[in-house]
């Protein structure tokens, strides 16, 4: 079906930039499947997180760099470090908010799971309109800016590949393992699971539920911040990136199974590839280009119609 | 109060059968207009609701119902001898309810979330197909640009007769409206609820859920089919639009902030995002308004505080200001016991 | 000897409704307490009012000398309170393992305890591995009172344990609490009230969310008019 | 001579490596009233839920009036006429008690795609549900929301919905869980006036052995997923075996005398 | 040939504040003072309209983006259509006695949005004219509603062919030049100097196709040869990278020697630190159309040097129109006029221009029967709305990047002005 391409081509045109998106599709992921497959909460707003934490990151690569026109009193000379203050600052802003939403916004709703949606949804809105508000934001697309340390490229098989896809892989892949050690050894996963179903009956057994969703939504919020920061630095930020993200993290979740971990890697992983090697596809074979867009919904609705739980349901 | 209430309804036609010439003369066609997408909407609204409200199944590719009805019309009526619009209407139906039926089916695979995300699945993919600039599909679906300057049967064009058209779209939201209602107060209309409420139970009961989920799809489709049709005889033109995320949300928000499971409330809902839309941008709340503070931005707190306050939507608000919830169901439960402790 | 669990003049509403119109009761350290009341009588709703699970509007409610009136329920449980709800509240998807290490308040609970449970319930260690949605419905109710046990409480509010159990079960687990009633108070609520008055020393009856008797078991035997009159058939 | 209503052959569900219901066969005369008891986990929902259609076997059949059922689905058992009762209360918990009632008798008849017409024209099925909810003693509440009742009504509900559809075959799974002692004889009540009328047969799972002792006609014990013994009330009061796995010391004298009570057995 | 109709949109990296102020900060709707000059005579026109007698304001409705993706352009629109009835009404703000008003309104660069509101100004606000708009689809549903009440629709900046071509009407016409027209610029200038062996890449939409037809067709006719398959990707790409091995592919193996570039949306910036950071940039000369003064900076920082076509910069044109429109733009609005703030002004000046020979009358046969042919003076010099199609043809700059600091942002040397007749595009109205 695809011409023949040679393997170097296959791993550079197709695995590698497949991996680098499926790297932002599972930081966004990952925090959603933790508080949507196990607090039950299908937070609509998670893309307006990673937005927001793109926007913090971008605003301190730019406000403290010494060239900065505008007037800010602290500069940082080194790019390298304003980078990791950024995604520092995007990671902590977004962890902060989302325990903010939960606690004031949320909590309220926990008996009512619809309205959790439909209000997640009412955030988007808000954030969106905060965006454009904000001056220093607006409604225009800001260009990515890559830390110096990044910027080089490497050679690999004959092309060259920009390191700071590497660095998204590597980062994606460190911190899935971390997560994935966090989660095995800490009671908190069962907490949730049992305080989702009846949260008043984990109470009575003497924990604080109320505390441990607030820090999950945190977290998971942190999370979607942090991939939000960056992806910054590769895709830039703009107002609409908190929905279009969105839609691929619900797409990746669904597809690797509720509330499963690794099932959100897996679904990362297979919209990544799937894209990519769309993309190639159509590219060989003069297909409509619209298959490359619509392969991320196709691979769900065929996973979906196969493996009507995801691909990594208990059930 | 009580006595008066069988008119209500009277009353709200005849309000809106008359709006039209309470408006200033030289305004009254752009309020016709309004009002013409406002009936259009709430149908659509009324058709998210019978899903939604009704039978439970929150589906997020409602616009790919919508966008069918309207590409079917557009597409029929762009022939180069348009069939009549009898025959236009009768496809719309067709293909509203297969359609309907069709994704009513999927929910025999998936349930849920599930189903939630494989009809936003779908209708993404046909958002795409359709918006496509594919040498193959684009004389059919007219790629980005849509397919424009569709002609309308010159007895109800909207241009020459606005006044005619916005009476032919009142009366089709009232008729569909009485259909919608018959509908869920009819034995089949119950079993839909009875699905909402606990579907195990239901088939226990003896009934074929999936028969009732097929039902309602196709019928919430075909509605909501009619709806685009209305919308591509009054804009003239079918574009990807009709078939984007933006008007599933819609669907939901108005369906939300009138009221789930009402109806009425819904296509309450469809009247107040119209207008609130109009006179938030409007010249009245833009000098009334600090301008960092957008009508977005507005737009926004204020539905947020509403899910968060008012779960029951306008229509839960107008409940309680008639003072309905002092006779809520607990309250009848409890004097209904008292009698019996006692004895 | 002071009574563990003093509660006075409790007053409770769900939403706005007026549950809870009188209810005071006491239960002396190591003893078994039964409340006793017909169907509606409230009390489920005096045992969540402990618990913190529908709080009280006014009365008092003290555990050892401390107020809980406006304690958020974990912390009550921490005080050492354990608590069995009616109708078991069986996590679906957690295992009976995960049931039982989520119940643990200290590390090593679930070791200090598990012969004690295990011998209750012997069932459950062959179930371990199943789902709380898999488990029958009478094995449901072992997990729901095995998970009361596996910290150390002082005081154990227990809502309708026999429900839903055979015979022999029923009659495994009225020794237990006996036996358990030695280093904790029990506060019982149980329609059975052959297994109530069989275990119970002392008796609360409510009526219509308030205390209208109360006194020891064994004058309780002693008075069928009373027992007719609240419990009905007896 | 009498004619079996229902049979089950070989009967048999595992669920991974448990067997939970193991070779299981019995026969049920049309009128009859019959018990299944056993102890916690003997398999009785199990055996319960493959006779209504809600799981299916691993092996072995199911006759229903002299027809093979094994395996139909679920909605068409209430069809044939066979209506269960749930151990965990499941209602429509936001509609009112009349409606839900409603609902089950209409479920049976052939009017429920008629969407044009409306609900309360078809009075036959109002009249069935005021039945069903005058049998089972619930009057008066039913303009209340189901999820308010108090439990022990939810059980009624919960048999009004299955007597609403008028099932010739009844399945009880331990319809006294969470109703107050007061309450048990008015159920009993029910279920005795439902046995005389003749037109229902019956089988009950039931942990009360007053209960059990004092209905049925004949009693099935379960044990570890097999038949233990099988015989009348009095048969199984008597068998060493049933006492052992089951009854315990407990209710020795109930055995006895199956209506009263013996207050100070332990004390 | 990024910078077309729906253009690049705008990006920004160091200075985020001044961008943005620009961007939100739409002037009022400017009403003039009722006029006191002579009454003209009642036109010949076949309405019975005597507003031109009466002194009635003439109503214009502008549409376009102010506050989302292209709110830069809609800006530079507005801003440039006011200066430009200023400067034809020599300030009056009036024509044959009647002052003109102007209701702008936002259409969030939806195309419904801006159906919605051509519906209101006509209906509620009783404009006469409209403007419109940054998008070509905003363009697209505004012209229909334009036909359906028989007003006239002036375009700009929206390139797409269609609005011109397949889908024109007698209502519409476009002071805004066309990709056709980028093309005609670029095109032949390449090929005799840059290289003969393309690749061309653009985004799979209308508007991609149509720029990537007219690029090929002019350059293959002006003796170019495309050696690859034209490269169409998916607007919603994050990853380009597969696309940007096949044009890596064309220069290792097919020789190609200049990748033309059509871009349009959100991701322009992303794309092109890809094309540089994989090595596109240095196998293929990169031709393509420059942008705005806002977003060159950041985007084209390693591309000082390349040469291309631009529609407009305000150092180019050297005319009084273009000295009055700088000298003016920076006195208000404290900038100099940017890429599409002439194509505003055209717009102005051509309103009024028309409304002058129908002596104030609105009336869409007048009108149209006085803007068909005519020419104008505006800022790039002479506009001549073609009879055919009512496309303006007008002149065009080839030129070289020179600087992307610059703080008076002269970042381009002029190589080659091509003239309106140079750069005539086919006629491809298809009624
Ligand atoms: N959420 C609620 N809203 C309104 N009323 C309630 C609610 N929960 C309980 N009630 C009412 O409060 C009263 C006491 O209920 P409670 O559950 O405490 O009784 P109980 O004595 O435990 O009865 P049972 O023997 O049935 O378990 C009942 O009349 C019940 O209907
Ligand atoms: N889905 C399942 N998966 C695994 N095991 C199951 C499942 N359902 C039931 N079991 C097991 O099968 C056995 C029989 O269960 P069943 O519910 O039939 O018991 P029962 O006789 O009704 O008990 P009870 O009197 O306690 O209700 C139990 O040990 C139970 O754990
Ligand atoms: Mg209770
Ligand atoms: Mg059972």
């Amino acid at each position: 079906m695809v011409a023949p391409a040679s393997w170097p081509k296959l791993i550079t045109g197709i695995l590698l930039p497949g991996l680098t998106l499926a790297a932002i599709y599972f930081m966004i992921s990952a925090g959603l499947s933790l508080i949507f497959g196990l607090m039950d909460v299908l937070n609509f707003a998670h893309g307006s997180l990673f937005m927001l934490g793109g926007y913090c990151a971008w605003t301190c690569n730019v406000w403290l760099d010494p060239n900065y026109a505008g007037h800010w009193p602290i500069t940082i000379a080194s790019g390298n470090l304003r980078f990791i203050i950024g995604l520092i600052v995007g990671t902590l802003v977004g962890a902060a908010v989302g325990s903010l939403i939960e606690i004031s916004l949320i909590r309220p709703l926990y008996k009512r799971p619809i309205y959790q949606v439909l209000l997640t949804l009412g955030l988007v809105f808000v954030f969106d309109a905060l965006v454009r508000t904000i001056p220093a934001w607006g409604s225009l697309s800001r260009a990515p800016i890559k830390p110096p340390m990044l910027t080089e490229s490497l050679s690999l098989l004959g092309r060259r590949f920009p390191s700071y896809s590497l660095f998204l892989i590597c980062l994606s892949v460190s911190l899935a393992v971390l997560i994935a050690l966090v989660l095995r050894r800490s009671r908190i996963g069962l907490t949730i699971r049992a305080g989702v179903q009846d949260s008043a009956m984990v109470e009575a057994m003497g924990i604080n539920v109320r505390r441990v969703f607030t820090g999950v939504f945190g977290f998971g919020s942190g999370l979607a911040a942090l991939g939000g920061a960056v992806a910054a630095s590769f895709i830039g930020v703009y107002p609409e990136m908190g929905l279009e993200y969105q839609l691929f993290a619900f797409i990746v979740v669904v597809i690797g199974g509720l509330g499963s971990y690794s099932g959100a890697a897996a679904g990362a992983l297979l919209i990544g590839l799937a894209r990519t090697f769309s993309d190639h596809l159509v590219l060989e074979t003069g297909l409509p280009t619209a298959i490359a867009s619509a392969s991320t919904v196709l691979v769900m609705a065929v996973v979906l119609l196969l493996k009507p739980g995801g691909i990594f349901n208990k059930n | 109060m009580q006595r008066l209430r069988p008119l209500l309804p009277l009353v709200a036609i005849g309000g809106l059968a008359s709006l039209p010439f309470a408006f200033a003369a030289d305004t009254t066609r752009f309020w016709q207009g309004v009002f013409i997408q406002i009936f259009i909407l709430a149908i659509y609204a009324l058709s998210y609701d019978l899903l939604m409200g009704y039978t439970g199944m929150i589906s997020f590719g409602h616009a790919l119902f919508f966008g069918a009805g309207g590409y079917t019309a557009a597409i029929l009526l762009r022939q180069a001898e348009p069939p009549s619009m009898l025959i236009v209407i009768a496809a719309v139906i067709v293909v509203g309810a297969t359609i309907g039926a069709a994704v009513g089916a999927l929910s025999l695979r998936v349930s849920g979330v599930y189903f939630s995300m494989i009809t936003l699945a779908l209708a993404e993919i046909a958002f795409i197909l359709f918006k496509a600039d594919d040498p193959k599909l684009k004389p059919i679906t007219g790629g980005e640009i849509g397919l424009q300057g569709i002609v309308v049967p010159a007895a109800i064009d909207a241009t020459t007769y606005r006044l005619r058209f916005y009476f032919l779209t009142l009366a089709c939201m009232v008729g569909l409206y009485y259909a919608a209602r018959r509908l869920i107060n009819s034995p089949t209309g119950r079993v839909f609820v009875a699905i909402r409420e606990n579907e195990p139970r239901a088939t226990a009961l003896g009934y074929n859920t999936l028969h009732f989920k097929l039902l309602a799809t196709a019928i919430s489709s075909t509605i909501a089919a009619l709806a685009g049709m209305l919308m591509v005889l009054y804009e003239k033109s079918a574009s990807f639009e009709m078939l984007s995320v933006n008007l599933t949300i819609q669907a939901l928000l108005m369906t939300i902030i009138g009221g789930i499971g009402t109806l009425i409330g819904p296509m309450l809902g469809a009247a107040t995002i119209r207008l609130l839309d109009h006179g938030l941008k409007g010249e009245f709340m833009q000098a009334l308004l600090p301008a960092w503070l957008r009508p977005d931005l507005v737009f926004g707190i204020v539905y947020v505080v509403l899910v968060l306050f008012f779960p029951a939507g306008l229509m839960g608000a107008i409940r309680k200001l008639r003072g309905k919830t002092s006779r809520s169901s607990v309250e009848r439960l409890r004097q209904a016991m008292k009698p019996k402790a006692e004895s | 000897m002071t009574p563990i669990l003093e509660v006075e003049q409790l007053q409770t509403f769900i939403g706005q409704y007026h549950i809870l119109h009188d209810v005071s009761l006491q239960a002396e350290q190591g003893s078994i307490t039964a409340i006793l009341g017909r169907n509606g009588a409230g009390k489920t709703t005096t045992l969540k009012s402990i618990m913190g699970l529908t709080p009280p509007q006014a009365g008092s409610i003290r555990f050892a000398g401390q107020r809980l009136n406006s304690l958020r329920t974990f912390s009550i449980a921490q005080l050492g309170i354990g608590y069995v709800p009616e109708h078991r509240a069986i996590f679906r998807d957690l295992t009976v393992t995960e049931h039982l290490i989520l119940a643990e308040r200290k590390r090593g609970d679930l070791r200090r305890r598990g012969d004690l449970i295990f011998s209750l319930f012997p069932d459950l260690q062959r179930l371990e591995r199943l789902l709380g949605s898999q488990l029958s419905g009478g094995q449901q109710q072992m997990l729901a009172i095995a998970r009361a046990l596996v910290p150390e409480t002082q005081l154990l509010l227990i809502d309708e344990p026999s429900e839903g159990l055979a015979p022999v079960i029923i009659e495994q687990m009225m020794r237990a609490i006996t036996a358990l009633s030695e280093h904790t108070t029990v506060v019982l609520v149980e329609q059975n009230f052959r297994m109530a008055s069989a275990i119970s020393q002392a008796y609360y009856m409510l009526d219509d969310g308030r205390t209208v008797d109360h006194g020891t078991m064994t004058a309780l035997r002693g008075n069928p008019q009373l027992i007719q009159r609240y419990l009905g058939a007896a | 001579m009498p004619n079996v209503l229902l049979k089950t052959e070989h009967l048999s569900r595992s669920f991974g490596g448990l067997q939970a219901v193991r070779d299981v066969s019995i026969a049920v005369e049309e009128g009859s009233f019959h018990s299944v008891i056993g102890p916690n986990g003997a398999g009785k929902t199990t055996f319960f839920n493959m006779i209504s259609g809600a799981i299916k076997p691993s092996s072995g059949k199911v006759f229903f009036a002299g027809n093979e059922i094994t395996g139909l689905p679920l909605h068409r058992m209430i069809h044939l006429g066979i209506g269960r009762a749930y151990q965990i209360t499941s209602l429509f918990p936001s509609l009112s008690v009349a409606e839900n009632v409603r609902l089950a008798a209409q479920a049976r008849g052939r009017d429920t795609f008629k969407f044009w017409q409306h609900s309360d024209r078809f009075e036959r099925y109002h009249e069935r549900a005021q039945a069903a909810l005058k049998l089972v003693g619930l009057r008066g509440v039913e303009q209340v929301l189901a999820s308010a009742l108090p439990h022990g009504d939810k059980r009624k509900l919960e048999l009004a919905l299955l007597l609403a559809s008028e099932p010739r075959l009844l399945l009880l799974d331990e319809p006294t869980a969470g109703m107050a002692a007061n309450q048990v004889p008015e159920l009993i009540e029910i279920i005795q006036q439902l046995r005389q009328s003749g037109q229902h047969t019956i089988i009950l799972v039931e942990h009360r052995m007053d209960v059990v002792m004092s209905i049925s006609d004949q009693i099935t014990v379960m044990h570890g997923g097999s038949v233990l013994a099988e015989g009348t009330p009095q048969a199984i009061a008597a068998d060493p075996r049933v006492q052992q796995a089951y009854l315990g010391e407990l209710y020795d004298d109930v055995l006895t005398q199956p209506h009263e009570v013996a207050h100070d057995t332990n004390s | 040939a990024c910078s077309s109709g729906t253009g690049v949109e705008p990006t920004a990296a160091t200075n985020p504040t001044s961008d943005s102020a620009q961007a939100t900060e739409a002037p009022p709707a400017t009403t003039a003072p009722a006029a006191t000059t002579e009454s003209t005579e009642p036109t010949a026109a076949p309405t019975s309209d005597s507003a031109a007698a009466t002194g009635k304001p003439i109503k214009i409705g502008l549409i376009t983006d102010q506050s989302k993706a292209l709110s830069l352009y809609g800006t530079q629109e507005i801003n440039g259509f006011m200066l430009g009835l200023e400067y034809a009404t020599n300030g009056t703000m009036q024509v044959a006695g009647r002052p003109i008003e102007v209701i702008v309104k936002d259409d969030e660069n939806n195309p419904e949005r801006a159906r919605q509101l051509a519906r209101e100004l006509i209906e509620k606000d009783g404009v006469e004219l409209l403007q419109c708009c940054a998008s070509t689809s905003s363009a697209l549903t505004v012209i229909e509603i334009a036909k359906e009440n028989n007003i006239i629709a002036m375009i700009d900046p929206a390139a797409g062919p269609q609005i011109t071509g397949s889908n024109f009407n007698r209502f519409v016409f476009r002071t805004g030049r066309n990709t056709l027209q980028d093309a005609l610029t670029a095109g032949p200038y390449m090929v005799e100097n840059v290289g003969k062996e393309f690749v061309q890449l653009a985004p799979d939409t209308d508007f991609g196709k149509g720029s990537a037809a007219s690029w090929r067709s002019i350059i293959e006719a002006n003796g170019g040869t495309f050696v690859s398959d034209d490269v169409f990707i998916p607007a919603d790409t994050t990853d380009f990278t597969p696309y940007l091995q096949k044009l890596l592919d064309a220069a290792d193996e097919k020789q190609a020697k200049v990748l033309m570039v059509t871009w349009a949306g959100a991701n322009f910036p992303r794309l092109f630190q890809q094309m540089q950071e994989q090595g596109v940039l240095d196998k293929l000369t990169l031709a393509t159309g420059f942008g705005d003064n806002v977003t060159m900076p950041m985007v084209y920082a390693d591309a000082v040097g390349s040469v291309g076509m631009i529609a407009y910069h305000y150092t180019l044109p050297k005319n009084e129109v273009n000295d009055w429109l700088v000298e003016q733009h920076k006195a208000k609005y404290g900038s100099y006029p940017d890429l599409f703030t002439a194509g505003g002004m055209a717009s102005g000046i051509a309103t009024v221009r028309g409304l002058e020979a129908t002596k104030g009358d609105t009336n869409a046969d007048a009108l149209i029967a006085a803007l068909e042919g005519m020419s104008f003076e505006g800022p790039k010099g002479i506009y001549t709305f073609r009879k055919e199609d009512h496309q303006a043809l007008q002149p065009m700059y080839m030129v070289k990047l020179i600087s992307i600091t610059d703080p008076d942002a002269k970042f381009f040397e002029l190589l080659q002005e091509r003239s309106a007749e140079q750069t005539a595009p086919p006629v491809m109205v298809t009624e």
